[in-house]
């Protein structure tokens, strides 16, 4: 309670330094109570308490009104580093400090559970990714931005590579060649161009780049800043988030829920917002060729999504067909559409973190990571199995579960922009998720149970029950996410 | 055929021109003329369903499966 | 008051004399106790006297010296500017942090009977850099050219690796060749001129009647240069000579030999003959472009491959010269000043890294790559300073290498070349992989038994290599220091005027 | 206003599922039962009014807004889920039963939503629900073919609606179907409709429910189909001729099918195919017609699936080729199946002879003649599979009855002996119906001509019946249907792509290995070139150094 009240009355900016500072230092304390697990332990979970909370009194500055910004520091001039929070990033610095909670009690349930090896460093890295994702979400300008989405990429390696088995290190360079390959090759120019046309990266509602350069200009642009943005996944750059899989449940929980592949789409739709605007990319078209591009691409990862076998790659498949959608929506560059994409950050991230806790919680429980060997794990784990289950309609989008309020933005978004291919593919991809998540739902609950009922370690079942109901909150009570994702839009 | 449908048959069949009889007493309030006539509805009757038969018929000749395949979709959950 | 004002006025002379006088003193005495302590005071006045001196330039201009007080067109005069104030800093600054640091890995590298002439040898290399860097004369800086490469081949053949006096016999005679090329270069001009003066050149260069002497002395000069700064492909004695250099001297040469050389490229290019000269069809700055990109390509890729970390390198310099030359072909405002900054942004993070790598040799005996295996757990500091210079070489954000390579990419828009931007990126991505090769196996991997036995650095040693690596740090954070002085000798150059 | 809200008559059965999940035993049974007659009363205690909205999302929600159709649906829904809770007490599974009144419920919401979101997002979950009924018996391929027909129909229409929104917010109102929205939004409701190309998915789906759960699937998806249509789309031309079609295919599949149940699931679709038709046609007469026609539909169709359950529970199969002769063993089924039957067919002193009526009068008063006589025509064949075929193959034909295994459980005589009488009441007296479907009751029922015209139909009919018997005897023979489109379809393709890919992959194993070999040797060769690029002798660096000046000479010299 004193917390609460003493972060109500910190002003705005130093809640900025805060969310960075906090996770920071979380993984100092977790490398240095490396011999107490307990304490280790113990310092992840206060300090996602604490965040939380930093953030969440940021939240009501910022929906008062407030745009906070705390300048770090100049590092040449034009070139500089910039913390300043608006509805966008505090929408995403919410749902990640919210999930590193929940992240952090599954953790602690699946790495004690499996008895994994080299615990503090992965606490410690998952602390890093936490303040990189933090600083990604407030960051001021592109140049802010980019410096925590590569500090992100370097933080997340070691945890892809925790198994440090051969497929591991091999994932681990696919990891970190794609996306640090990607930004640096891609990215890096784009946002070098912007800076040489618009002499500035500061994110300004409106967009900075209107009528300094030409439509063309622009789709190339556009189209650096979505490749260079590989943590998004969008087709062909998608490789490393399957590869990635083989990385502990937790992780997988960070890339696709919590921090990565969000920093990728986050910065697509940053982009489009704050350094393109909407406006302008509809008055020129310029991110139309995109919407084709996303919407191949949620339609083949369906695809391949159904023919996998393996839970986790079939997870991830489905991950690249969601993050497109957001892709596509942020394409379509019409008010709903960003407002869509805005909520189904969200909506994603709380629904597939549920997945992949039941996923690493069938893993932990039954060492079953192959969607055939799931006959009747339902009724084995019922659960962890519901909880999937409502994740996997919040996939599909169907409600009551937050996978409905994107699809609505985004659906309303396409039609009143006219985009009727948009619309198919959303249409299309709709009942392809449920054919790829469906299954594994029946298998679970309809065939004999074949055993007794043996759930995993509490921890876990708490985390996936907790986000299995955040879902379905999500979708009643969407406030929170509606009021910060409409205020991206209003004048 | 045997003696029983012969004796339904029949039995229907007079039951149905009692009808067409009385249909001749009857006020009717045709919509397209035809229906009007007494006994419409008596041929007519006869006549779908005669073509109904031989629609159905006809569509299974053509849309119809081998038994073992029926068996097989009985089974498939 | 007047002891200040007397030594302010010879400050140009004192930085170049001051390792000179310590080189001899050390060579005289010859007691390895001593030596050290001599060396590192004499590079301490020397570097002093430079960071007095930028002050004073960035506040008066330029200061011109003339030794023995004769008129240019007759004597030899030092020249301090915008440009080569900075070079100066970055020279006596490195060779300082070098010193310090050599005292530990000397010890161990070099026989004992050597070391009063190891030092002696690396103060005159200082001083030789240091004279090519300050003079205004063409055919003095030859002068100190030679004076700093014949103590560098020294330097390299002390090396204990039976393979270090190849490598320096090799660059010796290279060496030479460049030097050969240069004083052939110089003479031409000065029979096109009469004059061996830099700034005097210039100015009588528009009566020069024979542009085909001058086309020719350029040529020579820009190759004998070019052998020099080991630009691709004339980098070959490189890979070698740094690798097998004892660990003080690699630092010492690798983080200032080459930066000097490029100075001195730089000098010509823009001072002398203009970049925009036509070399018949072939501009010199497309030249330079596509030699510099072979830089960052070949070398780079080469860099992958190799299985000695200081031979990886001397590959990753040879790369990283490359963005330089791009640079100063780039010959705008933006690309000049990534050039400047990425002279003093290498220099820092190339000097961390060997200096991290002469750490791991003195501990562990081997810079072989797979013996660096877990070093990361028991030299935490080292691998630590080993990993921020690898990020720098990347040009991740927050250090020092993103900061020039934001200008080379800038400076490329400005030029309206897209493309070269996209590939001065792309190669940074090869850096990726090098570095990430380094990194995975000294924090990922299980460790050797010789990481095993190895403990962290001696302090000495330590202090400045962390100090290096936390100047690229520093300089990816806040780097208005180092953009302010490469901007001004990028304006400087650029204004025509040496 | 807020106790509007309270009186919502989807709240009890939503409710109700949840406490019947969580019950079990007779207090179950007993809200399992006391939930959709809690609804019923709600239907008629409602206020004809909207009700309150809720903010949400930046829309506003109106979960309820009363008037004569909702509450004729309504009704109707809640007939249906008390007789289905009665019929279905000796079924145990709890799954079943909450998903069942989650099913009724939402459909209970779709008829009272006051406004498209609101409707969406019920029928959504009346998807989930009535998926569930399926599932709860075990039938998981079917099952999950049956979801992802709904997930499909659903996010068509909610890219409809959500397309659709922009001119005219989010009220219930008429459409046309003239852009690609509400184009859309059509297409959604008439895939749960049972419209062509999709109308497999009922007869598909269906008679996969256990016996008891049928009875809820026979009542809800398609009707709440028909009431929605009837908001959105009434007098929408292009209804007709899918309705039409509807109608002829319900009839052929019935008369040619084998499983009673599928039959039944067939003859939904053909009797939806009337409202359809109607709702096309699109007077106010049409519109009350074919709301009362689904009134009628969802008792007759419950009746009947009520018997075949019946049948199902006693004997293991619902098979026409398996049964006959049960008339004796299950006099109460085959009296609720005769009755259903004749109810269905139109029989005068049935309800469905009012319902039915009213469409064709609604039909002869547009002077819609292919549609009245179609529609006349395809009465007739109702009364052939439903009236003749069914009861007689089933239960009266002469044969040896297969064993029964459980007998005839008192809840279910009492679930189907109270919906048979609602059945015969309001045949009997018309004036009840028109009460409360106060559009239709200017329609002459029970009038002379009339009962002779329908006498007249069905004994012809029954003439032929009686002639071609040996035609339509059952045959365990499946007849091909839509669902070939997405169950035989793509497996071809896939296996057609295998195939062209196979033959092509033999010929290209062999290139692609020399070339990987190739371009596993060039790599091999550059790693070790670039290993030793640093060893280059002493010579060869003069000698490129030399060849550099010299070239810059030689340009020089140009």
């Amino acid at each position: 309670m004193t917390v609460l009240s003493m972060s109500a009355m910190m002003s705005g900016p130093s809640l900025l330094g805060l969310a960075l500072i906090i996770p920071a230092v979380v993984a100092v304390l977790v490398m240095l109570l490396g011999r107490r697990p307990d304490l280790r332990e113990a310092a992840s979970l206060v300090g996602a308490l604490l965040l939380f909370i930093a953030i969440c009194a940021l939240l009501v500055d910022v929906l008062a009104g407030a745009r906070p910004a705390l300048p770090l520091v100049r590092i040449a001039p034009g070139l500089e580093l910039i913390l300043r929070v608006e509805p966008l990033g505090m929408l995403f610095a919410i749902v990640a400090a919210t999930l590193w909670i929940a992240n952090s009690v599954y953790s602690i349930g699946y790495m004690r559970g499996n008895q994994e090896p080299r615990q503090t460093m992965f606490f410690a890295a998952f602390a890093v990714a936490i303040a990189a994702t933090m600083g990604v979400a407030l960051a001021g300008n592109l140049v802010t931005l980019f410096l925590f989405y590569e500090l992100l990429s370097l933080s997340t390696y070691p945890l892809v590579t925790h198994k440090q088995s051969p497929a591991a290190m091999r994932a681990g360079r696919i990891y970190l060649l794609t996306l640090i390959g990607a930004s640096m090759i891609l990215l890096l120019p784009a946002i070098i161009w912007t800076a040489f046309v618009a002499g500035t990266t500061n994110f300004q509602i409106g967009g900075i780049l209107a009528g300094r350069i030409g439509p063309l200009a622009m789709a190339v642009l556009l189209g650096l800043f979505v490749f260079g943005a590989a943590k998004a996944a969008v087709m062909p750059l998608h490789r490393w988030l399957p590869a990635a899989m083989v990385a502990p449940t937790p992780v997988s929980a960070l890339l696709h829920a919590v921090a990565v592949v969000k920093a990728g789409v986050f910065t697509i739709l940053k982009v489009t917002i704050y350094i393109f605007g909407l406006d302008t990319l509809q008055a020129t078209g310029a991110s139309q060729w995109l919407v084709y591009v996303a919407g191949f691409t949620i339609i083949a990862a369906s695809l391949v999504a159904m023919t996998a076998d393996d839970l986790k790659r079939r997870l991830a498949y489905s991950t690249i067909g969601q993050l497109s959608y957001i892709v596509m929506a942020a394409a379509l560059a019409t008010p709903a559409a960003a407002i869509g994409a805005a909520i189904h950050i969200a909506a994603h991230a709380v629904s597939k973190i549920t997945l992949f806790f039941a996923a690493g919680s069938v893993y932990t429980a039954e060492h079953v990571d192959k969607v055939s060997q799931m006959d009747g794990i339902g009724r084995r784990m019922p659960w962890t199995m519901a909880a999937f289950a409502i994740g996997a309609l919040s996939m599909i989008g169907l409600p009551p579960t937050a996978g409905f309020l994107g699809k609505w933005f985004m659906l309303s978004g396409a039609g009143s922009a006219h985009d009727w291919f948009a619309v198919a593919v959303i249409i299309v991809s709709t009942v392809l998720n449920a054919a790829y998540l469906l299954p594994i739902v029946t298998r679970a609950f309809l065939k004999p149970a074949g055993g007794p009922v043996a759930e995993a370690p509490l921890a876990m079942v708490v985390a996936l029950t907790a986000t299995a109901v955040g879902t379905i909150l999500l979708f009643l009570f969407p406030e929170v996410p509606y009021r910060l994702a409409s205020a991206l839009v209003s004048r | 055929m045997t003696m029983r449908r012969r004796l339904i048959a029949g039995a229907l069949a007079a039951f149905l021109a009692v009808c067409v009889v009385a249909d001749l007493f009857v006020a009717h309030h045709p919509a397209f003329g035809i229906d009007g006539t007494a006994g419409f509805a008596a041929w007519f009757g006869i006549i779908a369903s005669a073509v109904a038969i031989a629609l159905a018929l006809g569509w299974s000749r053509i849309a119809g499966r081998s038994e073992i395949v029926a068996e097989e979709e009985e089974r498939d959950g | 008051m007047s002891l200040i004002a007397a030594v302010d006025q010879h400050l140009p002379v004192i930085i170049v004399l001051a390792p000179l006088l310590g080189a001899l003193l050390v060579a005289l005495i010859r007691v390895e106790i001593a030596s050290w302590p001599i060396a590192v005071i004499a590079a301490l006045v020397s570097a002093m006297a430079a960071f007095r001196l930028v002050f004073g330039v960035e506040t008066l201009g330029v200061v011109s010296y003339r030794l023995g007080g004769f008129a240019p067109d007759l004597g030899i005069e030092y020249r301090v500017d915008a440009v080569n104030a900075l070079v100066l800093l970055l020279v006596t600054g490195i060779s300082l942090a070098t010193l310090v640091y050599a005292r530990r890995s000397v010890a161990d590298e070099i026989d004992s009977g050597r070391v009063p002439w190891f030092y002696a040898m690396m103060l005159v290399a200082m001083s030789g850099l240091l004279g090519m860097a300050i003079t205004g004369d063409a055919f003095n800086a030859f002068v100190f050219l030679e004076i700093s490469s014949l103590s560098t081949y020294t330097l390299i053949a002390l090396g204990r690796d039976r393979r270090a006096l190849v490598a320096a016999y090799q660059y010796l005679i290279v060496g030479t060749i460049g030097a050969t090329f240069y004083v052939i270069g110089v003479g031409l001009l000065y029979l096109s001129t009469g004059t061996l003066n830099l700034a005097l050149i210039i100015e009588r260069l528009p009566d020069v009647t024979s542009p085909r002497a001058l086309i020719a002395a350029e040529a020579f000069i820009l190759v004998g240069i070019a052998l020099k700064l080991a630009l691709f492909p004339l980098h070959a004695w490189l890979p070698n000579a740094y690798g097998y250099a004892p660990s003080a001297a690699t630092v010492l040469i690798a983080s200032t030999a080459t930066k000097v050389a490029v100075y001195l490229m730089a000098r010509f290019l823009f001072g002398v003959f203009g970049i925009h000269v036509e070399l018949g069809p072939v501009s010199v700055t497309g030249v330079l472009i596509v030699l510099s990109l072979g830089a960052m390509f070949v070398a780079s890729a080469a860099a992958v491959f190799q299985r000695d970390v200081k031979r990886l390198l001397a590959f990753s310099s040879v790369a990283q010269i490359g963005y330089i030359t791009l640079g100063l072909a780039l010959a705008n405002p933006a690309g000049l000043t990534g050039a400047f900054l990425h002279i003093v942004n290498h220099a820092l993070m190339k000097g961390a890294a060997f200096m991290a790598i002469g750490a791991v040799l003195l501990r562990c005996g081997s810079s072989r790559l797979d013996d660096l295996a877990g070093i990361g757990r028991t030299m935490p500091a080292t691998s630590v300073a080993l990993t921020i210079a690898g990020l720098g070489l990347i040009g991740v954000p927050g250090t020092s290498g993103f900061v020039s390579k934001w200008y080379l990419v800038l400076g490329a828009f400005d030029d309206g070349k897209g493309w070269l931007a996209f590939l001065i990126v792309a190669s940074s991505v090869i850096a990726v992989l090098y570095v990430g090769r380094i990194l995975e196996v000294v924090w990922f991997r299980e460790p050797s038994k010789t990481a095993l036995a190895a403990r962290e650095a001696p302090l000495g040693m330590l202090l400045p290599t962390l100090l290096l690596a936390g100047l690229t740090i520093l300089f990816g954070i806040d780097a208005e220091f180092p953009a302010r002085l490469a901007g001004a000798a990028a304006s400087a150059l650029l204004g025509g005027r040496p | 206003m807020a106790e509007t809200l309270l009186l919502a008559p989807w709240l009890p059965l939503l409710v109700g599922s949840v406490l019947v999940a969580v019950l079990r035993g007779l207090v179950q049974d007993v809200v399992f039962v006391a939930a959709p007659m809690l609804a019923l009363v709600f239907v008629w205690m409602v206020p004809q009014a909207a009700g309150p909205g809720i903010d949400w999302l930046g829309l506003t929600l109106m979960p309820i807004a009363s008037d004569p159709t909702a509450r004729l649906f309504g009704t109707a829904f809640a007939l249906a889920a008390i007789g289905g809770a009665v019929f279905a007490l000796p079924q145990r599974s709890s799954t079943e039963r909450a998903a069942a009144l989650l099913y009724a419920g939402s459909a209970q919401g779709v008829v009272f939503a006051g406004d498209l979101v609101t409707l969406f997002l019920f029928w959504e979950v009346m998807a989930i629900g009535s998926a569930v009924v399926i599932f709860s018996n075990g039938a998981s391929r079917a099952g999950l073919r049956y979801a992802l027909m709904h997930a499909f129909g659903g996010v068509l229409f909610f890219a409809g609606i959500a397309a659709s929104i922009g001119s005219g917010g989010t009220a219930i109102r008429p459409f046309a179907a003239d852009s690609i929205g509400s184009v859309l939004m059509l297409a959604g409701i008439l895939v749960n409709a049972g419209a062509p190309p999709v109308s497999a998915w009922v007869a598909d789906a269906y008679p996969r429910a256990s016996w008891s759960g049928a009875v809820f699937l026979s009542a809800f998806t398609t009707k709440a189909a028909v009431a929605v249509l009837i908001r959105l789309f009434p007098g929408e031309a292009a209804l007709v001729p899918i309705g039409l079609i509807m109608a002829v295919y319900g009839m052929v599949y019935a008369l040619l099918g084998n499983d009673i149940r599928r039959m039944l699931s067939y003859s939904i679709v053909g009797q939806v195919g009337f409202m359809v038709v109607a709702i096309g046609i699109g007077t106010p007469l049409a519109l009350a017609a074919a709301a009362a026609h689904a009134f009628v539909h969802i008792l007759y169709k419950g009746l009947l699936m009520m018997a075949a359950g019946t049948v199902l529970r006693a004997t293991g199969t619902t098979r026409l080729t398996a049964l006959g002769g049960l008339a004796r063993s299950m006099p109460f089924a085959t009296a609720a199946m005769i009755l259903g039957g004749l109810a269905l067919a139109a029989m005068p002193l049935t309800a469905g002879f009012v319902s039915k009526s009213a469409i064709m009068q609604a039909l002869a008063e547009e002077h819609a003649a292919v549609a009245w006589f179609a529609l006349t025509a395809i009465s007739a064949g109702s009364m052939l599979y439903a009236g003749l075929r069914l009861p007689w193959f089933a239960m009266l034909r002469s044969s040896t009855p297969p064993p029964l295994s459980l007998a005839t459980a008192p809840a279910m005589k009492l679930a189907m002996g109270g919906v048979g009488l609602v059945l015969l009441v309001v045949g009997v007296a018309p004036s009840l119906l028109m009460r409360i479907v106060p559009g239709i009751d200017a329609v002459a029922v029970l009038t002379p001509d009339h009962i002779l015209f329908q006498l007249q139909l069905l004994i012809g009919s029954s003439i032929c019946f009686v002639l071609f018997l040996g035609l339509l005897a059952p045959r365990a023979r499946a007849i091909r249907d839509t669902d070939w489109l997405w169950r035989s379809l793509p497996q071809l393709l896939v296996n057609a792509v295998r195939a062209i890919s196979r033959r092509g992959v033999a010929t290209i194993p062999s290139r692609a290995e020399v070339e990987a070999k190739k371009i596993r040797d060039l790599s091999e060769a550059w790693m070790q070139r670039t290993m030793d690029a640093g060893n280059w002798r002493t010579g060869d660096i003069a000698l490129v150094a030399t060849a550099l000046l010299g070239i810059c000479l030689f340009i020089a010299a140009m």
